[in-house]
């Protein structure tokens, strides 16, 4: 994917662009909410899109975030293809109850007849010194919403090609951005974007024989820095992304718990109730026999997100990882 | 970097950031108010322009919908619907709400509003799946262009308004007409709906059928405005106050609107006022918060009565018409009690196929778990309730 | 707790008993909700308390669930602890910003300063043959919410004493009601209710050996039968009712998993990210080395609430938890 | 069984069902609907009959509160604060706001007006605890009566009707003051404040400061309405019309609804039309969505400018009373600028301490878990950050 004249493009960059390419191949993709269209965003993710396409397919929306999904739940009824911006993951609470009640249920509620291809961006997680209500890590609410996608890229690649895929899909998706990798950057060339892949699919990032960190979003830079680090320590730790929370790629992770016999799941979101459960719960079920140690997990505290002085002892680092990692009953190797 | 392409709305005459001194109101708040009595039609001046033709339609349509409101009461006590929020009183505003609109337009109901579904060409049997129990909605809305059914009071008025106002971005003429009774104007997505709808000025129409009562709540307990047409002008938009249970009133005001609508000129509020006779389910019992002398008052006032009335005085009904739209009334309720009488064919693996246009690994897993489950029983006919509750 | 004179109570009963109690005891506990007042809650449980403590204590509110919590919380700040009640759970949704954003956090907030003792009582579940909106199972939602206690009861006596703890609490308490269980009935004697034990206790409803059933509010019943069911199968199943979910009662759950080195989790919500996936990951962590076999599941499906004719299917039954704990790899054992 | 003691609402000629022939509007919607153009004092007529004394401490409180816009916007700059919206050219509504509450009465502020919550007494490192990133909320609300700041647009707006009914409830003299932007005014919450508060009757005043934007959005994307003050009537609430950067007039209409609301006569929707002049906080960069010349013409509007012509004119003011007034604001400003500029001492173990009344196990668990990794850490010079995103 890399070619030897692009110039690093950021992840802010790579999902303006995916906006973009889809906005242009298809007309029926509008993209809505706060500030969008002449701000670009307060992200910028949205920027010239309400230039290029008219302020018709890229709309400042009134300041409401159920009117928002509300209005594009009827947009998607009349055949169009909605691409809703949350501007900071806790302020798409207010749309609860349209997602919740009608975008994930509209399908299965007419039996197939219509189905509401509507993609959510939600900007999530800690880490950028966002005061409160900035920084939550919303996901275990989608993830326990049956009829909803839930997506998170954690690479520039991803964030193209998997905000591609999830545009296209023909069910909702709610797209988690980790806004802390917004700027993250790779040598990616937006002018050759690669492929799209369908959604649900995870991947390795990282091999290794020790243990399997399970992660997502913006924990894989951390995940991926806590293997380097435990090469140190003798540890050959495996690293797999799993991109796609709904579907779940269960074949995927398993595989790499299998080969390894250990694993720790690393999430920002809260522990208790959150995907981590999950996660540990259906890799324990399907891989029991050949676990060496429970499943971990390092996660959030079970707190509200601290204020930004605090942030850092909140957030799963590489040391908490570590510690987990050595905590996964070696001496039953012997 | 400024904003480009002025919208319709910046072209005319918006709301901008002016100092006081320089200050204009964006549009005269005067004519967005409603009128100070409800607009009325039957008994008075006004009903000799209303044509016979309409009159005698709208009478044949309400007198099938209270015999339907009837036969789908007498289905709960058979225990053949699971429950029957009934509109008997209401019918003017259910009648009149279907026959305004063309047939490229929308219908958004609510809970309440299976009548108004039927009214538009809807089959009963498909309009109350979801109330039998059967599945969440018996139809494809867009075979007849009938939201399903909201249970979420005042959710589907955001839907309307995104509907209405994608029609007119790819230029079809297209009205939404949304109804919501007076409970769930206090909801805020109501108050996101018009604002979004008035902002974006789509073609959308507003029906409130305040009938008094949300569940036991009295409106007094559900709002202090003067009346609730008058929220139209916080939001820009006219707000028109209708006699109910007038169907030559509400269809007249819900035809300007929709009019209105169509041509460009945005979205209408209009309440009319009406009353719920019956209780608020077959399942609630209306004697613990009201009395029936306020029912009777009503029932004093009542739709089909006052057409009936008019109609009469005219010499546009004789006792041959009458009998004639009772008939038609009693073969559709023979119609619907026989079918509804036959038990639904389910299949449980119904379940798993429409979750997702393209189903998960998760719920392929979970749908042979079932099928499993399914054949077993079958195999074994002493289990008649595989993975149930009960053994 | 049982007298001789005692009529059966129901749920429902005890439930409104401990609201009039409550009111009795302490002037500053308000009920409010829809059609609360007049008609006494379209469930009944709120019947007779503004006859009896007049309307203002007992406030049927206007038709808006973030206006009812949210003005719940301006109530509590000046001191009066209001027990909202929810219609049924998906009406509980719209109130969804209020409850995350400002109830759950207003303790952490203001550093202490300030506590919100609000109840929030949220009738769940299915098995009543409710129509779409009125059957779903939400506790996920509000267990992954840092700062809300979250109470079940599944019994009569439960039903009475959690409601009393979740009013006294000085914390916001999302207070689920099984509303299939409103009618059940037991011989607990209103006038001689019980002691009040604070929330946060699970307990042991049957004692058994070969493994643990792990339960709450409706399913518990469902688990009680399946345990005498089991016995004809040779099993003998321990079955804990958690009561709370949070806080979790780790030393109860883990002290029966450890001593019959097995366990399912059985609960109505749906599986994926359901509150089952924290339970077993966290008695995993806490019992591996005691486990025969990893901990299962038997969850709603991950599907919306199916219409009440297709109900049976989905929700966990006798036989479906009789299959799991026949995957319990018995064979290991021999 | 009836409804039982009638509250004052029913007592007061409530919105009832009654058939349309005899409808009846609650109340005249007349008073309820805005005046056509801001009040306005200074300048005017109404300025003569304005207190000496009032509009001199206002001067001294608006000249206080520009020089803290300032101070604040400067401490972002040196890293010292997070994030900061200003409210300069926005002062007359933070002051007045805050002056007209009496010592019992409560503010709820939005996330913009720690101005307002400052000139009500709250110290200003208090009042910018949470843009400093320091903890969520710095002060004890009870102690000023100042909810915390809401960073969740309208949220608040339900607050301020609980408390203010709680208190009438308890029979106690509390009003509550609700600040709100132009574009939170289309959030749900908004909505049911309104309507909560009508119903109830309690006593609240919403100020909607309507400064043009929304950070980028103008006005005319946010609402089609005449006014905002014309959604007031729509709750059954007068709403009012108000010049925003005219001190005394803000003042005068707060005041008046206070009143109204201290003496039983209900909630206030006021709506006070001001500029936000600097952009949407120091991360926004507002010459993307808007030309200097607009900001411009606010410019010449300036609610300092405009009083200090009144006072000038009226000989209330001369270069030695301007010369206190800003004496006075530097000296805070100075005092601000040191007190920020020390760091503050946080307790990470303050994360688990009050998220519960009582520590759970769970929360106790991972409390020592952070303490030993604490402990280790100080151990181990080496390490500066444990538990942190990096080593
Ligand atoms: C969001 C939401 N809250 C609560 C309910 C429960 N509920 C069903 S009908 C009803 C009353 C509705 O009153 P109104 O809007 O006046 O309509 P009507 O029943 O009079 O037709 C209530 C509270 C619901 N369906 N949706
Ligand atoms: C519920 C919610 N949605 C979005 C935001 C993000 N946001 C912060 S300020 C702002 C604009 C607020 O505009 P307005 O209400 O006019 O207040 P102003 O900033 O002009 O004071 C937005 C969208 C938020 N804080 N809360
Ligand atoms: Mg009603
Ligand atoms: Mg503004």
């Amino acid at each position: 994917m890399t070619t030897a004249a692009a110039k690093p493009a950021t992840m802010a960059q790579a999902l303006g662009r995916a906006l973009r390419d889809a906005m242009a191949e298809d007309p029926t993709v509008h993209v809505m909410g706060e500030d969008v269209g002449t701000l670009g965003g307060v992200f910028r993710i949205t920027d010239g899109l309400a230039k290029e396409f008219g302020e018709d397919r890229c709309t400042d929306t009134p300041l409401a975030e159920a009117g928002i999904l509300g209005t594009a739940v009827g947009m998607a009824m009349y055949g169009l293809r909605p691409v809703v911006e949350m501007q900071f993951d806790a302020f798409a609470y207010p749309s609860f109850e349209q997602l919740v009640s009608h975008v994930s249920r509209w399908r299965n509620r007419t039996r197939g007849a219509m189905s509401l291809p509507i993609t959510v961006r939600v900007p999530y997680g800690g880490g950028i010194g966002g005061v409160e209500h900035h920084s939550d890590s919303s996901e275990a609410y989608y993830v326990a919403t049956p009829g909803l996608h839930v997506v998170t890229p954690a690479t520039v690649e991803d964030a193209y090609g998997l905000l591609r895929a999830a545009i296209a899909s023909d069910d909702p998706v709610v797209f988690m951005e980790p806004k802390r990798l917004y700027w993250s950057k790779s040598a990616w060339n937006p002018e050759t974007p690669g492929e799209v892949e369908p959604i649900g699919r995870a991947v390795v990032r990282r091999t290794g024989r020790s243990a399997t960190l399970l992660t997502y979003g913006p924990s894989l830079p951390v995940c991926l820095e806590a293997a380097e680090a435990a090469r140190a320590e003798g540890w050959d730790l495996e690293v797999v992304d799993l991109r796609s929370l709904v579907p779940f790629d269960d074949e995927t992770v398993c595989a790499s718990v299998r080969r390894t016999g250990r694993a720790v799941v690393v999430h920002e979101a809260t522990g208790f109730g959150g995907p981590g459960g999950e996660i540990a719960a259906r890799v324990t079920e399907r891989c029991f026999h050949h676990l060496e140690a429970p499943v971990l997990r390092v996660t959030g505290f079970d707190i509200p997100y601290p204020p930004p002085m605090l942030e850092r002892h909140h957030l799963p680092g590489v040391d908490r990882i570590l510690d987990a990692v050595a905590r996964l009953q070696w001496e039953a190797e012997g | 970097m400024k904003r480009n392409s002025p919208t319709v709305l910046e072209q005319r005459g918006a709301y901008r950031p002016t100092p006081p001194p320089a200050w204009q109101p964006r549009t005269d708040p005067g004519p967005l108010l409603p009128e100070a009595e409800p607009y009325r039609v039957l008994g008075t001046e006004a009903a000799r322009k209303a044509d016979p033709a309409l009159l005698r339609r709208l009478y044949a349509q309400l007198v099938r919908g209270r015999r339907y409101n009837a036969q789908a009461t007498a289905l709960t006590k058979q225990g053949r619907l699971a429950v029957y929020p009934s509109t008997t009183g209401q019918e003017a505003c259910e009648i009149a709400a279907a026959d305004v609109l063309e047939e490229q337009d929308w219908l958004f109901p609510s809970y309440r509003d299976t009548l108004a579904a039927v009214a538009r060409g809807l089959d009963p049997v498909e309009a109350l799946t979801l109330l039998r129990g059967d599945w969440h909605t018996g139809y494809d809305p867009r075979e007849h262009r009938i939201a399903p059914l909201s249970t979420p009071l005042a959710t589907q008025l955001p839907h309307a308004v995104g509907l209405a106002h994608a029609a007119r971005l790819r230029g079809d003429d297209v009205v939404a007409l949304a109804m919501v009774g007076d409970g769930g104007t206090s909801e805020g997505d109501f108050h996101e709906a018009l604002n979004f709808a008035a902002v974006w000025q789509a073609p959308v129409v507003f029906l409130v059928q305040n009938n008094g009562f949300a569940i036991s709540v009295p409106l007094e307990k559900q709002t202090a405005a003067p009346s609730l047409a008058h929220k139209g002008v916080g939001y820009g938009m006219p707000g028109r106050l209708v006699d109910g249970n007038d169907v030559a009133a509400v269809h007249e005001v819900l035809t300007e609107a929709v009019r209105r609508a169509r041509s460009g000129g945005g979205p209408t509020l209009v309440e009319a006022l009406t009353y719920r006779i019956e209780a608020h389910t077959n399942a609630d019992d209306a004697t613990r918060y009201r009395e029936e002398d306020e029912v009777e008052v009503w029932r004093e006032h009542d739709p089909i009565a006052l057409l009936e009335r008019e109609l009469t005085e005219r010499g546009l009904l004789d006792d041959e018409g009458r009998q004639a739209a009772k008939d038609a009334a009693e073969t559709m309720a023979a119609e619907l009690r026989a079918r509804m009488n036959a038990d639904p064919v389910l299949d449980p693996m119904d379940l798993f196929q429409h979750v997702f246009a393209e189903q998960t690994g998760q719920l392929r897993e979970q749908a042979a778990q079932l099928r499993a489950e399914l054949d077993a029983a079958a195999e074994d006919q002493q289990h008649d309730e595989p993975g149930g509750t009960g053994r």
